[in-house]
């Protein structure tokens, strides 16, 4: 019931910051752009042209009846069409969202465990081998930049060993069922192992350089928590009452320690979301990270306004399922 | 052995930290027979604490027992174990902590802790079966089961909080119980209740009680006999009258003094100087730069243990003179 | 030849109400807790007003609405002829140099990162143009009055011990010459042996500087050594008033007769069977109907939990706010 | 006459140093602490290596990291050319050691300006609370709600790419963090007995603020920095990488890294470089900020 209340007020609040998140895409690509016609066209273009576009994105009209009109097609989800693909870019979204969340959500999965495991075998053996492993595995994760690791992999595990595919979703002759858009889980249902293989072979490394980042900063703050938490009272009152180490690590601990690293699990999301970008132009991985930059790179505004909201809403979706399941793990939360 | 349940001889313990190493007990001397009530007062950094996850086996890095031996009952806690201390531990030994609220685990059901208690390591759907005793024991601690079995430490009060970590303590019938200031985080009021709850209790049970605290007051109520403990050392011990109206040692006689109570019409009286560092005590009885009495011998040696008259014992040059003149 | 003696006041304090909205739900309306829920006495010049109470009975939240640290919900507070509620931000801060306050937590009311000199010297700057060498120099004096050392000017305060540290906070009040001074539970967070010596430095220091106290804490063999008159709080109101004699001698209060029968007694002789109030205290936001203490009180009877009793004078000066007063 | 002044004088410069003792200690302390905290000193090292190459990065090299000697295309690593050379002919020995000017400059400039509005910001709005704050923190989380490289990006974009427009949208997207840090700090130092006792003396909100509440916020906000420079970097790399970063021939690390990309299976040392340097810097000022955290922690100070 309560809980039922929560959701309910953060599911407003995400409104409001949606309005807000919708206002700065509009002040960026409407306002902050001198002249998006002439940079699009180029200097020389002819007059008639130049017109007719600034007519077609709806340039000729005053800033706030554009911002009306932007607004309007927001809610009924019509972010314009693509420049360069001309296309919906709905439509366009709906086609790139798939491969992006795909890997997004494998390399979320990837980053959780490791750093949750990594994390707490630290805490739990502090100062000794598995510990300093977890800690230089960390700050490397953190300091290295997603993209030169991705080439880097590249270079080793494709052009050198030969042993991973070099970039895509899959192999060229290998056409996986289509039902929602994830490859791997269509492979699933069904029952196309090869194609489940083939699509597993070639989310391995994206995957990986992905998550690494986001699995070096869960395992950090999963560390400290645990330290923490092994500190608390009620821990020196579970030792008390006789239960073994490893009752009151996994038991008493654990849930505890977790409770500070969901809202980094969270956060990450948006790293990932960030360094998806970075990745899936590494790896040509046709998802909208891809879709977003090539957009930018030709000043393909309609593109970039939905790309962008895009990306915002799942990032604030995520956000909003994090501080649910914040208040599903903490029961002092739900006061 | 001294007392028939608990031995403790010349406890050392250590906390390595980067200021240095701090001395925290410095050779405790304590022992207690089965089904009595000792109390340990002392103030702030005396080691009542230590002393009493020393028991427990509590003390963990960066403390360390660097000395001594605690004998319980047949058994040399000091010499056992992980595995060995964890079967003594929540069976014939059980504690509760100054913060109830605290010391519960905050994302576990009362009731299921409880029943932890009880059953201990075993997985978590056989401790469910435990639950009638869980209920006995909460209505036994006057909380009404079927409202807190199923509640989360955050919504107990400080005061029924406490009676959930009795209920969990005494859950196990444990020969010794040891009380780490129960009350001073709570009411007067509450405090007077939680008392009277563990007496009744006690009284049921027949549990020995090592109650710690800095209150006087409430050591005078509840024990049968006190210890006092000045920065690290067990300074003097008697029966609780005998402290009261007897106090032998420089620094119970001060500690009496400077306790405000009602009706009292004298001034306060309070021993000049501060509890010193422990990272660097001060040689010999540690109590000497604070002590009008004190003398040469005071800062050379720590006093042995004497006894001053029947079961009162105290470490002080002063009486070891005394004593010294009438042998001769 | 005599003229008739009579007291004069420095505080008057009436129907003061103090409110916290608690956190709205999205659906439900407003709730607050009654912290202070009209309240109404006048603190005599020269005297330690002893404010005694348990934890939720809003003694903290008046020692500092009566400074409007906390703006009070409503009711009056005047400070001799002066209205402290109707001063405007910049006549209060100036006004703020006459009634200071120490508070219970040593270990957090000095500002980590400042000097003790700064520490102290703050309050000189802000309401006195003077040279450095003459805050000095008054710094230098008021730490000397409470026991400390030029030397002490130097240090942080993580440097000194939790009494040290309250002789500080007491410093730092004083520094101004004030009239009127708050402290809130100030020896709580000490030992015994530190406790006797601030209590004899407060005591002490009244008389020199010819303070008034507003003596607030939950112990109450501390206030019987410290306090004139006594004021016993419950759930936001005042349970008793009187002298120090009154309360203690002849407590009239239900609450105020288990409150003193509560406390353990340091001296094992005194074996006395014990009359404890039953139940926890009630939440501040719905405090119950009736007399707020009606659901504890062992005496209680049907008009109790219906009808809030008024303040009676049992004795001249002795009030109490209960149906049933005992003796 | 002046030589008993000059006596008088060292007395007093003495007595000065007498009466500081306790701060010159506590400086003392917390160099010890960071000696004894190796990490922290590996990074120090790094970073000060990093600011000596960026300072005086034309005695390091003789190679213009600009101009182009096309009859030098893509030489491997050789004593002459300790990185080897790009498509271009360029010392890429050289253009890193440029490149570190690049990248002082946008994280300079970022934490000046993302600091300074997220701290005012902050604690505003955790001082005053109730509506103030609500408005402010609303605005915070709907910059929150993007993924930073993303808005960033979209920035850049939209300014046009270079050098000032990277520098403009990082700071744009990266002051909410220091806002939210502040926030939560001027909350807590607000509510704590110190500063009611300052309140209590007398002292108006603004003096309270700047002298009281900022200084006590302040180092958790400088923490955050140290450990945030590498992320300001990173950005700056992953911008540059994109081509919507500082533009060509500007030596800026991750366009670099970038233009060596489509030679990365022959020509490994393009990338590698540049990209190590990133990744060491990086490093760096992780590895310090963990060490000034460690450093600042009550736990371990008191």
């Amino acid at each position: 019931m309560k809980l039922g209340t929560y959701i309910v007020k953060r599911l407003f609040l995400m409104i409001i910051v949606m309005f807000g998140v919708a206002t700065i895409v509009f002040f960026i690509t409407h306002v902050i752009p001198a002249d998006p016609v002439g940079a699009i066209l180029g200097g020389n273009a002819p007059i008639e042209l130049v017109d007719q576009m600034r007519h077609q994105l709806g340039l000729d009209k005053s800033i706030p009846l554009q911002f009306i009109n932007y607004m309007e097609g927001i809610v009924h989800g019509d972010f314009g069409v693509s420049l360069k693909t001309n296309r919906s870019v709905l439509k366009d979204i709906i086609d790139f969202f798939p491969a992006t969340i795909e890997l997004a959500i494998v390399s979320m999965i990837f980053a959780t465990i490791v750093g949750v495991v990594l994390g707490i075998l630290s805490a739990v053996y502090r100062n000794k081998v598995i510990d300093h492993f977890s800690r230089v595995f960390s700050i490397l994760g953190v300091s290295m930049p997603v993209f030169w690791l991705g080439l880097l992999l590249l270079l080793l595990f494709y052009y050198r060993l030969g042993w991973l595919p070099g970039g895509g979703r899959n192999s060229l002759f290998i056409f996986p069922p289509h039902i929602t858009g994830l490859v791997l889980l269509d492979s699933v249902i069904a029952g196309d192992w090869t194609s489940f293989w083939d699509g597993l072979r070639h989310i391995i490394l994206p995957a990986f350089v992905l998550g690494y980042a986001s699995a070096a900063s869960i395992a950090r703050i999963m560390r400290a928590s645990m330290l923490d938490v092994l500190r608390q009272d009620f821990i020196r009152t579970a030792k008390s009452k006789g239960l073994s180490k490893r009752v009151v690590i996994y038991r008493h601990a654990v849930k505890n320690a977790l409770i500070p690293v969901v809202t980094i699990i969270g956060l990450s999301f948006g790293s990932l979301l960030s360094g998806a970008v970075l990745t899936e132009t590494i790896f040509s991985w046709p998802g909208l990270g891809r879709y977003i930059v090539n957009a930018l790179l030709v000043l393909d505004y309609p593109a970039v306004t939905g790309g962008t909201l895009f990306i915002a809403f799942i990032y604030s979706l995520a956000n909003l399922i994090v501080d649910i399941s914040y208040a599903v793990l903490d029961p002092r939360m739900r006061v | 052995m001294r007392g028939n349940l608990l031995d403790i001889t010349k406890l050392k313990v250590v906390f390595y930290t980067y200021r240095g190493v701090i001395k925290a007990l410095n050779g405790v001397e304590l022992w207690m027979n089965r089904g009595e009530r000792l109390g340990i007062v002392g103030e702030t950094g005396c080691g009542k604490s230590v002393t009493a996850l020393s028991i427990m086996g509590l003390v963990e890095q960066p403390g360390e027992i660097v000395e001594g031996k605690i004998a319980f009952e047949d058994k040399i806690l000091t010499s056992m174990n992980g595995d060995a201390l964890n079967k003594i531990r929540g069976n014939d030994l059980a504690m509760i902590f100054q913060e109830p609220v605290a010391a519960l685990n905050p994302v576990m059901r009362i009731g299921f802790q409880i029943a932890e208690s009880i059953s201990r390591n075993k997985k978590k759907n056989e401790i469910k079966q435990v639950y009638p005793e869980v209920r006995r024991m909460l209505e036994l601690v006057g909380l009404d089961w079927k409202r807190t079995i199923d509640l989360y430490p955050h919504e107990l009060s400080g005061g029924m909080a406490q009676r959930a970590m009795i209920a969990m303590a005494l859950s196990s019938k444990p020969k010794l119980l040891i009380a780490d200031e129960p009350t001073s985080a709570l009411d007067v009021t509450i405090q007077a209740q939680i008392l009277e709850l563990l007496d009744e209790l006690v009284k049921k049970f027949g549990n020995a009680v090592i109650l710690i605290t800095h209150d006087m007051g409430v050591a005078a109520e509840f024990c049968d006999k006190i210890a006092v403990m000045y920065a690290g050392n067990m300074v003097e011990y008697a029966n609780t009258t005998d402290i009261f109206e007897n106090p032998i040692h420089p620094y119970t006689r001060g500690l009496l003094r400077a306790v405000p109570k009602i009706g009292r019409t004298d001034e306060l009286e309070s021993i000049p100087g501060v509890v010193p560092d422990l990272v660097d005590p001060p040689p010999g009885c540690r109590f000497h730069p604070r002590c009008k009495y004190a003398m040469d011998a005071c800062k050379e040696k720590f006093p042995s243990l004497l006894e001053v008259g029947p079961e009162h014992y105290v470490a002080c040059h002063l009486y070891l003179k005394e004593e010294m003149k009438n042998a001769n | 030849m005599q003229t008739e003696v009579t007291t004069q006041y420095l505080i008057h304090v009436k129907h003061l109400k103090k409110y916290f909205p608690t956190k709205r739900g999205l659906f439900s309306s407003a709730k607050y807790v009654k912290a202070v829920d009209d309240v109404s006495f006048d603190i005599p010049k020269n005297s330690t007003f002893g404010v005694v109470g348990e934890s939720g009975s809003g003694k903290t939240t008046l020692g500092r609405t009566i400074l409007r640290l906390i703006e009070p919900t409503s009711g009056t507070i005047r400070y001799i002829e002066t209205d402290i509620n109707s001063l405007n931000s910049k006549e209060l801060r100036i006004f703020r140099r006459k009634m200071q306050i120490v508070s219970q937590d040593p270990y957090n009311s000095l500002h980590p990162r400042k000097l003790v000199k700064n520490i102290i010297g703050e309050g000189l700057k802000i309401h006195f143009q003077l040279s450095s060498e003459e805050i000095y120099e008054k710094v230098k004096d008021i730490l000397e009055q409470v026991g400390l050392r030029e030397e002490h000017m130097f240090r942080y305060p993580h440097e000194f011990s939790g009494g040290q540290r309250q002789r500080i906070a007491v410093a730092r009040a004083l520094v101004l010459k004030p009239e009127f001074l708050v402290l809130d539970e100030p020896t709580s967070a000490l030992d015994v042996s530190v406790q006797a010596v601030i209590l004899k430095m407060l005591k002490d220091l009244k008389r020199d500087f010819s303070l008034t106290y507003l003596f607030i804490t939950h112990d109450l063999a501390v206030i019987d050594y410290m306090a004139d008159y006594v004021t016993v709080m419950y759930l936001g109101q005042i349970m008793e008033f009187g002298t120090k004699d009154d309360i203690f001698l002849a407590p009239a209060h239900p609450y105020t007769f288990l409150l003193l029968n509560s406390i353990p007694n340091p001296d094992p002789r005194i074996k006395k069977k014990k009359v404890i109030p039953m139940g926890e205290i009630p939440s501040p936001i719905d405090p119950p109907t009736g007399c707020r203490f009606h659901t504890r009180c062992p005496y209680a009877r049907d008009i109790c939990s219906n009808v809030e009793p008024e303040m009676k004078e049992v004795h001249k000066g002795h009030f109490v706010k209960c149906h049933f007063p005992l003796g | 006459m002046s030589e008993v002044k000059g006596v008088a004088q060292k007395g007093r410069f003495k007595l000065f140093l007498e009466r500081r003792k306790p701060i010159i200690e506590d400086w003392k302390h917390t160099f010890y602490l960071w000696k004894s905290t190796t990490l922290a000193m590996v990074g120090t090292v790094i970073i000060f290596v990093f600011f000596g190459i960026a300072i005086f990065a034309p005695l390091l090299t003789s190679y213009d990291p600009i101009a182009q000697d096309l009859d030098n295309r893509l030489l491997p690593p050789s004593s002459q050319h300790l990185f080897g050379t790009d498509q271009y002919g360029r010392d890429v020995f050289s253009r890193v050691i440029y490149g570190s000017r690049v990248e002082l400059w946008i994280i300079f400039i970022v934490s000046i300006i993302s600091v300074g509005i997220g701290t005012l910001v902050g604690i505003i709005a955790g001082y005053f609370g109730g509506a103030v704050d609500e408005v402010l923190m609303r605005i915070t989380d709907m910059f929150l709600a993007f993924p930073r490289l993303v808005l960033a990006m979209a920035f850049t974009a939209s300014l046009g790419p270079n050098l000032t427009n990277t520098i403009i949208a990082i700071s744009f997207v990266d002051w909410t963090v220091y806002a939210r840090l502040a926030r939560a700090e001027a909350i807590k130092v607000k509510s704590q007995p110190y500063i009611e006792a300052i309140r209590g003396l007398g002292a108006k909100n603004t003096r309270i603020m700047a002298f009281h509440v900022l200084p006590m916020s302040i180092s958790p906000v400088i923490v955050q920095l140290t450990l945030r420079m590498g992320t300001i970097i990173l950005t700056a790399a992953g911008l540059g990488f994109l081509g919507l970063g500082a533009q060509p021939p500007i030596p800026e690390w991750g366009a670099i890294v970038s233009d060596g990309r489509s030679y990365l299976v022959q020509q490994w040392w393009i990338t590698t470089f540049p990209g190590l340097a990133i990744a060491i810097v990086v490093l760096g000022f992780n590895l310090l900020g963990d060490g000034i955290r460690d450093i600042l922690d009550p736990r371990l100070r008191r």
